[in-house]
C-alpha cells in the first residue's frame, strides 16, 4: 500500500514541478512550488525520515513560499504584450513530452541493470511517532509556522492592497 | 518557579499575538485610532515583564528558567528558556519597540495599521530569538524577523523603499542558505539541535571523523549570522536598508532588529555552543576589529544622517562581537552591556534623525545647520548619544567599551584591544562632522522657522538619554551587583 | 604684605648692623611709593621727599661704611636661595660711592626737571633704581644678586619710556640687550652655584676655572660686562642719550651701571674664580677691554652731538677699567677701581655740563651751538677740569688712574698697552674738539634763541658740577685718599699713591697728549672750524668706508641679533605651519580618501554586495585552513 | 569627617551646580552669574581650607573600592591642594571677568554651564587617585573645551573646536591604552596600590602622547593657537591657566609622585620640551594675531614647566610647581588684557593697534606686569620659577640644555616686548576707545598685582612647593 502512495506522490511532485516551470504568472508558480515540496514531505514521511519530513514541511512550504511571495510582490511585474505570451507557450510546448520520455528512458535503464527501490525498513518507523515529534519536540516550530503564515498574510495585505495584478 | 512567573513568561509570546488579534478583529475606525497605543502597551508591558522576571529569578536565586508555550514537553524538546542575558535583551526589545511606536505617531501617515501588525510580528520574531534554545527554531524566528522587516522597510513603497528592502531580502536569502547548510552539518555531528547537545558534541570536534565537514559547518554558520548582523565584508545591505526605511521603521531596525537577528545569535553561539572552538572566536574577532575600524572610517564622508548612523552601527556591532569573541566572562558581560548601551544611544540617534526629518523634511546633513537653538532637546540628546557612542567617560558607552578592552587585553590580544580603543577617534571624527553640519554650526537660511518636534519623539529621546546618563553614573552600583553574582 | 611688615618690625629692634642692611633696600622703595603718592602739582613737596630719600640713603651708606661688617638672612625657598645681605669693606665703599653720586645727581635733576611733566615718575624710578643697586651690592646670595640685578631692567625700561612714548625703539633696544646680558648672568649664576655647590657668595671663593666653571665664569663675566656697558652690549647707550631725560644719562649709564658692572667683575675675577694673570680668561677679558677702548673712542671722535660723544666716551672709559681688572695684577685691579671712581666723577660732571647747555640753549648739537664759554663761565670751568681729567692731563685724577692701568697693561702685553695709548690719544682729540667747538669757538646759537636769555644755570645745577670738578682735582692731587680705600680690597701692603714711579710711561703719555693737541691744531687750521678738527681722520682713505658703515649701524650688535632672531623665528614658523598642514590638510584628505574608497564598496548594486560576501567567505575559509 | 565633607564639596558643588545654571539663567541673568561665581569660589575656599590638613597631619581622603581594579578615590595631598587652589583662584577671577565680557553674546547659559562644569572636572581630576577617574575628568574637560571654543558658532570656529577635541581626545585615547597597559601588568587602576612601581617604556610613550596633546607640546600643539577664536575668558581659562595645566599636573602626579621612570626619560622629555619651547617662541615672534601670539607663548612656557618636572631634580620639581602657579596668574592676565584690547578695538591684529596706553592705562600696566612675570624678570614671581627651572636643567641635564632654554627665555623677552610695544606704545591709532567694564579691568588689575606680590612674597608659595617636593620621598 505504502509503495502505491509513494509512487502517486512522486507523480504529483513531478507534475507540480513542471507546472511551476511552465506557469507564466509568478505567484501561481510559487504556489505550485509549495505543493511540490508538500508532496516531497509526504514521501519523506512515508519512507520513515520523520525529522526530514518535518523540516521539509516547515522550511519549504512555510518559509520559502512566504519569502517568494513577498519577493514577487516587491518586484514590479513587467507587463509584456500578449504576443510575447503566445510565443512563450510555443517555445516550451515540447518540454513536458521531452521530460516524460527522458524519465521513461531512465527507468528502463535502471530496471535493465536490476536496480530496485529500497523498501522502507521497519525500525525507521518505530523510532518516534510523527505526532510526538511534531507536537512535542518541535513545538517551538509550530508557533514559528503560525507566525510565518501570519507574516505572509500581512505581507500580501500590505503589498497588494492597491490591486496590483497577480 | 512561582506560578506568577510562569504566567509572566508566557506573556512574552502571548501578548503580541493578542495585540495582533485585537488589532485585526476590532472595527476599522477604532483600530486605526488605537493601533499605535496597542504597540506602546505591548512594549511597556514587555519591559515590565522582563524586569519582573529578572527580580523573581534573582529572588529565587536561579540563573535561568525553562518553559513551554502551549503545554509541557517531553525530554529533549525544543523549549523556551530565559536567563539574565535574554532578559536584558527582551528589555531592550521592549524599549526600542516603544520608542519606535512613539516616533511612528508623527511619521507614518495612513500606514499605522499595517505598521502595527508587522511590528507585532517583528516583536514576536525577536522575542522568539531571545527565548529559543534550539538552533532550528532560532532559524525559524530569524526568518520571521527577516520577512517582517522586509515588508516594513517597503511600507511606503515609493522608489528607494522597495530597493532597500529588496537588497535586504536578497542578502538575507543568502544568509539563510548559509545558516541552513551550517545547521545541517552540525545536526549530522550532534544528532540534535539543542544548544546543550550541540555544545557537548563539539567539545572534541578536532577528533571527529570528518573535522573538515565540521569546520565547513562553523564557517557557514559564522558567515550566515555575519551577513544578518552586517559585519564589515558582508555589510552591503545595511546602509541602504536603514536609509530607505521610513523613520519609525529605521528606529526599530537600527535600534534592535539587526542586533537581534545577527549579533544576539552570534553571542549565543560563542557563549553556549562554540565555547571551546577557538577557530570560531579568532575569526569572529578578526571580523569584529575590521568592522570597527572600516565601519567608522566609512562613516566619515557620508552625507546622509541615517547612512552615517548605519555605518556607526556596523562599527559598534564590531565592538560587541569583539567582546563576545574574547571568550572570557568579563568579555561577555562587556558585550552584553554594550549591546544594551548601543540599543539605547543608537535608538536615540535614529529618533533624532526622525525628529530632524519631521522638522526640516530632509536628512541631507549638507542642507542642514545650526539646529541647536531651534531644536534644543534633539541637540542635547544627540550630543549625549554621540559622546556615549565615542566612549567618552561619564556616559554609558565608555564603561562597556572599557570592559570589552580589558577583556581583550586579558585574553592576550593586546594589539587588537589597543587598535579598537584608538578606533573610537574615528567615531568621534564622524560624529563631530555630523554635529558641525547639523546642530553646532551656523544657522542655514532656509530653516529659520523650524520648531522642536514635540510629543512622542521628544519624549522618547529624553527618556533614552536619561537611561544613557543614568547607566553611566550608576555603573559602579552595577559593578558591585555583578561582583555579588560572582560574574566578575 | 603681613609677612614683610612682620619681618621689618622684627628687624627694627634687631642688631644695629642688621636692620641698616634691610633699610638700605626698603627705605628708598617706601619713599619712591610716597613720592608718587604725593599729588602731582605739589612739586616742592615731592622734590623734598625725593632729596630726603637720597640723603637718608647716603647717611645709611656712610654708617655701613664705618660699620665695616654685618649680615642678614631671611628664608625665601628651601634650596639655599635665601634673602641674604652682607656688607664688607669693598661693598661698603661701593655703597658709599653709589650714595654720593645719587645725592649729587638728585640735586641736579630737581633743578633740571622743574617744568617737565613726568618728573614724578622719574623720582620714583630713580629711587627704585637706587634701592635695586643697593640690594645688588649688599647681596650675599647669588640669586639675590640676580634678583636686584635684573630688577634694574624694569626701572631702566620705565625711565627710557618717560622720554618719549611715541618712539619706544630705544627702550626696546635697551631692554633686549640688558635682557640677554642678564639671562647670560642667570646661566652663569646657575653654573657657578652648581660648580661651587652653594648659592651663598661668601661660601664661593677661588674656584678653579675648568668644566662647569668655564661656563660659569664666561657667562657671569658677560653679564657684568653687559651691565657695565662695554662691547657688545653697548649700542643702547648712544641711542638713550637722545631719548632719555639727561639726569638719567648722568645717573645710570654714567654712574650706577659702571659701578655695579665693575663691582661684579671684581667679585668674579678676584673672589669667586681664581683668574691667573696671563691665563686664557684674563687675555679674553683684556681683549674685550682693549677692543672697547679703541672702537668706542674712534666712534666718539666723529660725533656731532655732545651727549652722543659723551656716551661713546663713557663706553670707551669702561674699556680701561676692564683692561685693568683683566690683567689680574694688583696694580691693574687697583688702577681699574681707581679709574672707576675717577671716571664716574668726571663723566657725571661732563653730563651735567651738557645738561646745563641743553637747559639754556635747548639743544646739544654742536653744529648749531658754539662759543658758550663767555656766556656760561662756571659751566665752562667745570667742563674744562673734567675734560682735562678724562684726557689724563697730569695734575688731575684721570692721569693717575690711567697710569696705573698703563703700567698693568704694559706688564701683561704690548698690544694692550698700544691699544690703551691709542685710546688716550683719541680721547684727548675728541675732548679737544668738543671743548673748542662748544665753548671756545665763535658764538653761535640755534635760531630763535637770543643771547641775553642764555645765561648761567641756577645755583642748584652748578653746585653738583662744582663739587664733582673739585673732586676730580682733589682725587688727582691727594690720590692717597681714594687709594687708601681701594688698596685693601686687592690685598695688604700695596701703595701706589703719589706720583707714578715709572717715568718712561709718564713721558709717553705726555707725548701722546702733545700729539693730540698738534693733531687738533692741524685739523683746525685745515678746516677753519673746531668741530671739523677731526675730519681728516674721519675721511682718511681706509677709515672712510669703516666710518660710513658704522654710521649706518652695520656693526650694531643689536641689529645683528635681531636679524638672527627674525631669521630663526621664520624657520620656526615654517616648521609650525608644516605640522599644522599635517593636521588640517593631510590627515583630513587621507582619511576621507580612504573613506570614499570604502563608500565605493557599496554603490547600491546587489551584485557587488554578493561579490563582497563571497569574497569574505573565501577569506574566512583560507583563514580556517591557516588557523586550524 | 569634616575634611571629607570639604573634599566632596570642593569637587561636586561645581560639577553638580553647573547643571542648575541654565535654570537660574532663565529666572534671572544676574542670579546665574552670581551662582556660577559662587560655585567656583566654594571650590577655591574648600581647597584653601584643605591646605592645613594637607600640610600638617595626614591628608584627607575618600575611597570606594570597586571590582576589576576600579575604584573611586579622592586624596587631598599637598600637590593636589596646590593645583586645586591655583586653578580655582584663577578660574574665579576669570568668571568674574566674563560677567562684563559675555553679556553681549547669545547662548550665555551654555557658557556658564560649561565653565563651571570644566572647573568641577579640574577639581575632580586633581584630587582623584584612580587612573580611570583621572581619564574620566580629563574627557569631561575635553567636552567643555570643545563647547567653549565653539562658542561663536561660525563655520571656521566650530571646525577649530572639532580639531581641538579630536587632538586632545586622540591623545587621551592613547593614554588610556597606556593605562590599560599598566592595568595589564599591575592588575589595578588604583594609584595608591601602585606606589613606586616602574613603568614600561612603551606605556610611557603612550601616556606621554596624552600628556603632550593636552599640554600642547610640539608635535601635538597646533590646536592651541587655533583655539584663539574662542572668547577671551575661555582662552584665558582653558589655554593659559587651567586646561593646559592638566597635562603637566598628570605628569607630576604619575611620574613624580607615583611611578619611577627610567633615566632615559630624564633626557628625552626635556629635549622634546626644549624643541617645543624654541619653535613656539619663534612662531610667536612672527604671528600678528594677539591671541595666537599669547597662545604660542603658552606652549613655550609649558615647555619650561615640563622641563622642571622632568629633569628629576628636587629644585626642578619645586621650580616646575612654582612655575605652574606663576604662569597661571600671569598668562591668565595676558589673555584677559588681550580680551579688553580686542573688545575696545574690535580687531585682533596688532599691526592695526598702537598707543593704547593712554586710553587703556590699567590694562597697559597689568599687561606689562604679567608680561614681565612671564619673561621671568624680578621683582615678579616668574623670576624665581624660571631660575629654579633653568638651574635644574643645568644640574639635572647638560649645560647645552640650559643654554637652549636661556635662548628660549631671550626669545620670550623679545616677542612679549614686541606685543607690548606694538599694542600699547607708538603713535595712537584708536583715540575714541574706552576701557572695558569695571569687572574686566578689576580682574586684570588683580592678576597683575598678584603677579607682582607673587614675586615679593615668594616665601609663601615656596613653603608649599618645597613641602610637596620634600615628602615625595624621592630625593
Amino acid at each position: 500500500m505504502t509503495t502505491f502512495i509513494i509512487v502517486l506522490c512522486l507523480v504529483v511532485m513531478v507534475g507540480f514541478a513542471i507546472s511551476a516551470a511552465m506557469l507564466r504568472s509568478m505567484l501561481k508558480s510559487a504556489v505550485s512550488l509549495a505543493a511540490m515540496s508538500a508532496a516531497l514531505a509526504v514521501i519523506l514521511y512515508m519512507m520513515g525520515a520523520i525529522w526530514a519530513a518535518l523540516f521539509e514541511l516547515s522550511v519549504c512550504v512555510g518559509l520559502i513560499t512566504v519569502v517568494f511571495i513577498s519577493a514577487i510582490s516587491l518586484t514590479t511585474p513587467d507587463r509584456r504584450d500578449e504576443a510575447h505570451a503566445a510565443d512563450h507557450r510555443r517555445r516550451f510546448a515540447a518540454l513536458p513530452f521531452i521530460l516524460i520520455a527522458l524519465g521513461a528512458a531512465i527507468i528502463a535503464v535502471l530496471v535493465y541493470t536490476g536496480f530496485s527501490l529500497p523498501l522502507p525498513g521497519e525500525e525507521a518507523v518505530a523510532e518516534a511517532t510523527f505526532n510526538q515529534v511534531f507536537w512535542q519536540t518541535r513545538q517551538a516550530d509550530i508557533l514559528g509556522q503560525i507566525l510565518m503564515l501570519l507574516a505572509g498574510a500581512f505581507a500580501v495585505v500590505v503589498l497588494f492592497k492597491e490591486g496590483k495584478k497577480i | 518557579m512561582s506560578a506568577g512567573m510562569e504566567f509572566v513568561l508566557l506573556t512574552f509570546m502571548g501578548l503580541p499575538l493578542l495585540m495582533v488579534l485585537l488589532n485585526n478583529l476590532l472595527k476599522k475606525e477604532i483600530a486605526q485610532k488605537i493601533c499605535l497605543s496597542l504597540g506602546i502597551i505591548a512594549g511597556i508591558v514587555q519591559m515590565a515583564a522582563a524586569v519582573f522576571v529578572f527580580a523573581s529569578l534573582k529572588a529565587a536565586g536561579q540563573t535561568e528558567a525553562d518553559f513551554s508555550q502551549f503545554w509541557d514537553l517531553g525530554v529533549g524538546a525544543s523549549r523556551f528558556s530565559v536567563d539574565f542575558f535574554s532578559l536584558l535583551v527582551l528589555f531592550c526589545i521592549g524599549m526600542v519597540i516603544t520608542a519606535g511606536f512613539l516616533t511612528a505617531g508623527k511619521t507614518l501617515g495612513d500606514k499605522k495599521f499595517n505598521f502595527t501588525n508587522l511590528a507585532m510580528i517583528l516583536l514576536l520574531g525577536m522575542n522568539g530569538i531571545a527565548l529559543v534554545t534550539d538552533l532550528f527554531s532560532l532559524y525559524v524566528f530569524l526568518e520571521i524577523t527577516g520577512v517582517a522587516s522586509f515588508v516594513m522597510i517597503s511600507l511606503n513603497k515609493e522608489g528607494d523603499g522597495i530597493e532597500g528592502a529588496f537588497k535586504y531580502l536578497v542578502m538575507s536569502a543568502i544568509a539563510t542558505v548559509f545558516i541552513l547548510g551550517g545547521l545541517a552539518f552540525l545536526f549530522m555531528q550532534s544528532g540534535s539541535l539543542q544548544y546543550g547537545d550541540v555544545a557537548a558534541a563539539l567539545s572534541d570536534w578536532q577528533y571527529a571523523e570528518q573535522p573538515a565537514l565540521l569546520i565547513a559547518g562553523f564557517v557557514l554558520v559564522l558567515v550566515g549570522f555575519s551577513i544578518k548582523s552586517g559585519v564589515m565584508p558582508f555589510h552591503g545591505w545595511l546602509p541602504d536598508a536603514y536609509q530607505s526605511a521610513p523613520a519609525a521603521v529605521s528606529v526599530i531596525l537600527g535600534g534592535i532588529v539587526t542586533k537581534m537577528a545577527g549579533v544576539y545569535a552570534l553571542l549565543r553561539l560563542t557563549a553556549d555552543i562554540f565555547v571551546n572552538v577557538p577557530v570560531f572566536n579568532q575569526i569572529l574577532m578578526l571580523l569584529a576589529i575590521v568592522s570597527i575600524v572600516l565601519g567608522a572610517v566609512a562613516a566619515i564622508t557620508q552625507t546622509d544622517f541615517k547612512r552615517i548612523l548605519a555605518y556607526s552601527s556596523i562599527s559598534q556591532i564590531g565592538y560587541i562581537l569583539l567582546g563576545a569573541s574574547c571568550g572570557s566572562a568579563v568579555g561577555l558581560i562587556g558585550a552584553m552591556l554594550h549591546f544594551f548601551n548601543h540599543a539605547t544611544f543608537k535608538t536615540t540617534l535614529f529618533v533624532n534623525s526622525a525628529a530632524v526629518e519631521i522638522a526640516t523634511g530632509t536628512t541631507e546633513i549638507e542642507k542642514l545647520g545650526g539646529l541647536q537653538e531651534k531644536m534644543p532637546v534633539t541637540g542635547v540628546s544627540s550630543i549625549l548619544a554621540f559622546l556615549s557612542t565615542a566612549g567618552i567617560p561619564p556616559l554609558a558607552g565608555f564603561w562597556s567599551k572599557l570592559l570589552i578592552i580589558i577583556a581583550a587585553w586579558q585574553t592576550g590580544n593586546v594589539f587588537i584591544a589597543g587598535l579598537a580603543l584608538f578606533a573610537s577617534i574615528f567615531t568621534a571624527a564622524y560624529f563631530l562632522r555630523l554635529q558641525r553640519c547639523v546642530f553646532f554650526g551656523p544657522a542655514v537660511e532656509g530653516l529659520e522657522d523650524t520648531k522642536e518636534v514635540t510629543g512622542g519623539v521628544c519624549l522618547s529621546s529624553l527618556a533614552l538619554s536619561a537611561i544613557t546618563v543614568g547607566f553611566g553614573l550608576l555603573f559602579p552600583a552595577l559593578l558591585l551587583f555583578l561582583q555579588g553574582q560572582g560574574l566578575i | 604684605m603681613g609677612a614683610m611688615f612682620g619681618n621689618m618690625a622684627a628687624f627694627m629692634t634687631g642688631g644695629s648692623g642688621v636692620n641698616l642692611l634691610w633699610l638700605m633696600v626698603v627705605l628708598p622703595v617706601a619713599l619712591a611709593v610716597l613720592a608718587v603718592a604725593i599729588p602731582r602739582h605739589a612739586f616742592a613737596a615731592r622734590s623734598a621727599c625725593f632729596l630726603a630719600a637720597t640723603l637718608a640713603d647716603l647717611l645709611l651708606a656712610i654708617a655701613l661704611f664705618i660699620a665695616k661688617e654685618g649680615s642678614m638672612l631671611l628664608r625665601w625657598t628651601d634650596f639655599e636661595i635665601n634673602l641674604a645681605f652682607r656688607v664688607d669693606p669693598f661693598s661698603g665703599a661701593v655703597l658709599l660711592a653709589l650714595g654720593i653720586f645719587a645725592v649729587l645727581v638728585a640735586i641736579y635733576s630737581v633743578a633740571f626737571l622743574r617744568r617737565k611733566e613726568k618728573y614724578g615718575q622719574f623720582y620714583c624710578y630713580y629711587l627704585l633704581t637706587l634701592a635695586m643697586a643697593n640690594g645688588a651690592v649688599l647681596a650675599d646670595n647669588l640669586v639675590v644678586l640676580l634678583f636686584f640685578w635684573e630688577g634694574l631692567m624694569v626701572t631702566l625700561f620705565g625711565m627710557l619710556l618717560i622720554g618719549d612714548r611715541q618712539k619706544p625703539a630705544t627702550a626696546v633696544k635697551a631692554l633686549v640687550l640688558n635682557g640677554i646680558a642678564d639671562l647670560l648672568l642667570m646661566l652663569g649664576v646657575a653654573a657657578t652655584a652648581a660648580h661651587a655647590g652653594t648659592f651663598m657668595m661668601e661660601g664661593i671663593s677661588q674656584l678653579p676655572i675648568e668644566g662647569l666653571g668655564v661656563l660659569g665664569f664666561v657667562c657671569m663675566m658677560a653679564g657684568a660686562v653687559g651691565k657695565a656697558g662695554a662691547m657688545p652690549f653697548h649700542s643702547w647707550i648712544p641711542d638713550a642719550a637722545d631719548a632719555a631725560p639727561l639726569p638719567f644719562m648722568a645717573i645710570l649709564p654714567a654712574a650706577f651701571e659702571k659701578i655695579l658692572g665693575i663691582y661684579l667683575l671684581v667679585r668674579i675675577t678676584f673672589q669667586f674664580y681664581q683668574m691667573v694673570p696671563g691665563s686664557v680668561m684674563s687675555i679674553v677679558v683684556m681683549a674685550i677691554g682693549a677692543i672697547t677702548i679703541v672702537l668706542a673712542n674712534s666712534m666718539a671722535l666723529i660725533q656731532k652731538d655732545i651727549k652722543r660723544l659723551l656716551s661713546y666716551s663713557t663706553i670707551s672709559q669702561v674699556g680701561y677699567m676692564i683692561l685693568g681688572i683683566g690683567t689680574a695684577l694688583p696694580v691693574g685691579i687697583i688702577g681699574g677701581l681707581f679709574h672707576l671712581i675717577n671716571h664716574v666723577m668726571y663723566k657725571c660732571c661732563l653730563f651735567l655740563t651738557a645738561g646745563s647747555v641743553e637747559k639754556q640753549t635747548g639743544s646739544t648739537d654742536m653744529r648749531y651751538i658754539s662759543g658758550l664759554g663767555k656766556l656760561m663761565p662756571v659751566t665752562t670751568v667745570c667742563f674744562l677740569t673734567a675734560a682735562l681729567s678724562i684726557s689724563g692731563v697730569p695734575p688731575f685724577s684721570g692721569f693717575f688712574s690711567k697710569e696705573l692701568v698703563f703700567d698693568a697693561a704694559l706688564e701683561s702685553g704690548m698690544i694692550f698697552y698700544i691699544a690703551a695709548v691709542l685710546g688716550a690719544f683719541l680721547t684727548a682729540a675728541s675732548f679737544l674738539k668738543l671743548g673748542h667747538a662748544a665753548y671756545f669757538g665763535p658764538l653761535r646759537l640755534p635760531e630763535g634763541v637770543k643771547t641775553e636769555d642764555v645765561k648761567e644755570v641756577p645755583g642748584a645745577m652748578l653746585l653738583p658740577m662744582g663739587i664733582l670738578a673739585l673732586g676730580c682735582l682733589i682725587f688727582g692731587v691727594f690720590n692717597a685718599l681714594p687709594l687708601s680705600v681701594i688698596q685693601p680690597i686687592a690685598g695688604e701692603g700695596y701703595d701706589f699713591s703719589g706720583w707714578p714711579d715709572n717715568w718712561t710711561l709718564v713721558a709717553i703719555s705726555c707725548a701722546v697728549l702733545l700729539l693730540a693737541v698738534g693733531n687738533h691744531l692741524f685739523g683746525y687750521r685745515r678746516t677753519g672750524e673746531g668741530l671739523k678738527a677731526a675730519d681728516h681722520i674721519r675721511y682718511a682713505p681706509a677709515l672712510r668706508t669703516v666710518y660710513d658703515c658704522a654710521e649706518k649701524r652695520y656693526f650694531d650688535p643689536y641689529d645683528i641679533i635681531m636679524q638672527l632672531i627674525k631669521g630663526f623665528a621664520w624657520i620656526c614658523y615654517g616648521i609650525d605651519r608644516a605640522i599644522n598642514w599635517v593636521y588640517d590638510v593631510f590627515a583630513v584628505d587621507f582619511v576621507s580618501g580612504l573613506s570614499s574608497r570604502l563608500r565605493l564598496m557599496n554603490n547600491g548594486s546587489v551584485g557587488r554586495y554578493m561579490a563582497w560576501s563571497f569574497l569574505g567567505v573565501g577569506f574566512i575559509v583560507l583563514l580556517c585552513l591557516f588557523l586550524v | 569627617m569634616e575634611g571629607q565633607g570639604l573634599l566632596l564639596a570642593c569637587i561636586f558643588t561645581p560639577l553638580a551646580g553647573a547643571f542648575l545654571l541654565p535654570i537660574f539663567g532663565r529666572i534671572h541673568v544676574g542670579l546665574r552669574n552670581i551662582m556660577s561665581l559662587l560655585f567656583v569660589l566654594t571650590a577655591f575656599l574648600c581647597s584653601a581650607m584643605l591646605l592645613s590638613p594637607a600640610l600638617s597631619q595626614g591628608p584627607v581622603s575618600v575611597y570606594w573600592q570597586l571590582p576589576l581594579g576600579l575604584s573611586i578615590g579622592f586624596l587631598a595631598d599637598a600637590l593636589a591642594v596646590f593645583m586645586a587652589a591655583t586653578s580655582s583662584l584663577v578660574a574665579s577671577i576669570i568668571v568674574f571677568y566674563s560677567f562684563g565680557y559675555i553679556e553681549r553674546y547669545k547662548n550665555q547659559n551654555e557658557y556658564y554651564l560649561m565653565v563651571t562644569l570644566f572647573l568641577g572636572a579640574m577639581m575632580g581630576l586633581v584630587f582623584s587617585t584612580n587612573l580611570i577617574c583621572i581619564y574620566m575628568f580629563w574627557e569631561i574637560s575635553a567636552i567643555c573645551c570643545w563647547r567653549l571654543i565653539g562658542f561663536y558658532r561660525e563655520e571656521p570656529v566650530v571646525r577649530r573646536a572639532n580639531k581641538a577635541f579630536m587632538v586632545t581626545v586622540g591623545g587621551a585615547l592613547l593614554m588610556l591604552v597606556g593605562f590599560i597597559g599598566i592595568y595589564g601588568e599591575t592588575g589595578t587602576f588604583d594609584l595608591l596600590q601602585m606606589q613606586g612601581q616602574t613603568v614600561a617604556n612603551w606605556v610611557m610613550v603612550l601616556i606621554l602622547f596624552g600628556i603632550l596633546s593636552k599640554s600642547a607640546t610640539l608635535p601635538l600643539h597646533t590646536w592651541l593657537p587655533d583655539a584663539g577664536v574662542a572668547p577671551s575668558p575661555v582662552t584665558s581659562l582653558l589655554h593659559a591657566a587651567v586646561l593646559v595645566k592638566i597635562g603637566v599636573y598628570v605628569f607630576a602626579r604619575l611620574f613624580l609622585v607615583n611611578f619611577q621612570l627610567e633615566a632615559i626619560w630624564e633626557t628625552v622629555v626635556p629635549w622634546i620640551a626644549a624643541v617645543s619651547a624654541l619653535v613656539s617662541a619663534g612662531a610667536a615672534l612672527v604671528e600678528n594675531d594677539i591671541k595666537r601670539i599669547i597662545a604660542y607663548s603658552t606652549i613655550s612656557q609649558l615647555a619650561f614647566i615640563l622641563l622642571g618636572l622632568s629633569t628629576g631634580t628636587m629644585i626642578g620639581a619645586a621650580g616646575g610647581l612654582l612655575y605652574i602657579l606663576m604662569h597661571s596668574l600671569a598668562k591668565g592676565g595676558l589673555f584677559l588684557c588681550a580680551g579688553i584690547v580686542e573688545h575696545s578695538v574690535h580687531t585682533k591684529d596688532i599691526r592695526q593697534m598702537g598707543g593704547l596706553a593712554k586710553r587703556l592705562p590699567v590694562t597697559a600696566v597689568s599687561f606689562l606686569f604679567c608680561a614681565f612675570s612671564v619673561m621671568g624678570i624680578p621683582p615678579f614671581g616668574g623670576f624665581f620659577a624660571k631660575f629654579m627651572v633653568i638651574d635644574s636643567a643645568l644640574v639635572g641635564g647638560t649645560p647645552l640644555l640650559a643654554g637652549t632654554y636661556i635662548f628660549g627665555a631671550a626669545l620670550t623677552v623679545v616677542y612679549l616686548l614686541r606685543v607690548f610695544v606694538k599694542v600699547f606704545l607708538g603713535d595712537a591709532t584708536h583715540t575714541d576707545v574706552k576701557e572695558g567694564t569695571w569687572e574686566m579691568v578689576g580682574s586684570v588689575a588683580i592678576l597683575g598685582v598678584l603677579s607682582l606680590l607673587g614675586g615679593i612674597f615668594i616665601n609663601l608659595p615656596t613653603q608649599l612647593t618645597s613641602f610637596i617636593v620634600e615628602n615625595l620621598g624621592r630625593w
